[in-house]
């Protein structure tokens, strides 16, 4: 089981900030694919990967990062502070 | 060194009052401040962020600015939440023996909060609502550091 | 605009509370302040000035920073007199829509008052009274703009 | 007649901070020549003129620069505002 976050329009399209996977996906990668055989609502927010960021355990990360020992994945698109 | 992320506001001219006193030896103190802009059509704006993950980058990116240049003392304090025009988002300070270091480390925070602080932008105006996209540009402002 | 070369100190949190305010369409507000160095030697530091000269030569400075970077709002003050370790020598401000350009002008202020602005610091240690030189380095940050 | 100033250090080694000077000089270098030939604390102050700045009417300007129209000249060594 792994925490999975959404945040700013990535959120509004999955329709929820976060929810609770069960899954064995090797890599964040494999994750977004199992995520977008799901329900077309994760097919239009994974559609184009180079407009997300994903973090690890509140780390920024990469796509093809693996998964195990990870407790909490996060999607946003790139980040507006400042 | 002192981060605070925050939903209230804050008083930039308190911040700065208070700011570096305790520290020693330093000649140069550097402000940043930004501000929602006015531009007539914004209503509002509403900024979401990554809590728990806000507080690590900030420390993270502070910390080096604090290493590289030797900075006597570092402010970085950042809202969430509904902002209407005119009203402070964000500021950092530092403080250092000499202006340039002071610069430098003031915009470096700048350039890093921009682009590696979990922080997103709603604009919400007369047309309905606007997520802020990132810029290529807050990008590669990153490669000179 | 605003351009004050004074005696007594100034509170640099009351300055930027009142900084800008009447000014729109404002994004990025930079602060720089200059401290008396508490090196441990320096008794006390007293700053000459030409009257009259000093006040046009801030003024075209300052002038020259608003068109260039389109500022929205500019404070120089600088004081002269005998000031401690600790005190507060000077400050700029800059507002801009866009920090970059808040950033440019107040480095560019910095560069030219150090190397324009005829002000000439004397330092008052435990050996005696020197007066500061300038710093090659200072002539050569003008070259950059 | 023209007001001449004397400004940080170069003012301590003339003296005073200011005097009215009855001169001819065509320019900056030929009046600090007259200068200098009055008194040993003028050879002092203007013993290396590339320690020093000119500012005529107080604008910066050259040792080279015309006399002409001017009515206050002023010395003093490179300035560490700031």
């Amino acid at each position: 089981m792994i925490d999975v976050m959404y945040f700013a329009w990535v959120r509004e399209r999955i329709g929820e900030p976060r929810e609770r996977v069960e899954t064995s996906a090797a890599t964040v990668a494999d994750l977004v694919e199992e995520l977008k055989a799901r329900e077309p609502r994760y097919e239009a927010a994974f559609a184009d990967l180079s407009a997300l960021r994903v973090a690890l355990d509140q780390e920024l990360s990469d796509f093809d990062a693996p998964l195990s020992g990870v407790r909490e994945v996060a999607f946003f698109p790139p980040m507006t502070g400042g | 060194m002192d981060i605070r992320v925050q939903d209230d506001g804050f008083s930039l001219g308190d911040e700065l009052e208070r700011f570096g006193k305790g520290s020693h030896d330093i000649g140069a103190v550097v402000s940043f401040t930004g501000v929602v802009r006015d531009t007539g059509g914004l209503g509002r704006m509403e900024i979401e962020h990554y809590p728990g993950m806000t507080e690590r980058a900030i420390s993270m990116i502070a910390k080096e600015a604090v290493d590289r240049w030797s900075l006597a003392d570092c402010l970085v304090i950042h809202r969430y939440g509904t902002l209407a025009p005119g009203d402070q988002i964000m500021m950092v300070a530092t403080a250092s023996r000499h202006r340039v270091a002071a610069f430098e480390a003031a915009e470096f925070l700048m350039d890093y909060l921009k682009s590696r602080a979990p922080f997103w932008k709603k604009e919400f105006g007369p047309d309905g609502a606007e997520w802020v996209a990132a810029k290529d540009e807050d990008e590669d402002a990153l490669t000179r550091w």
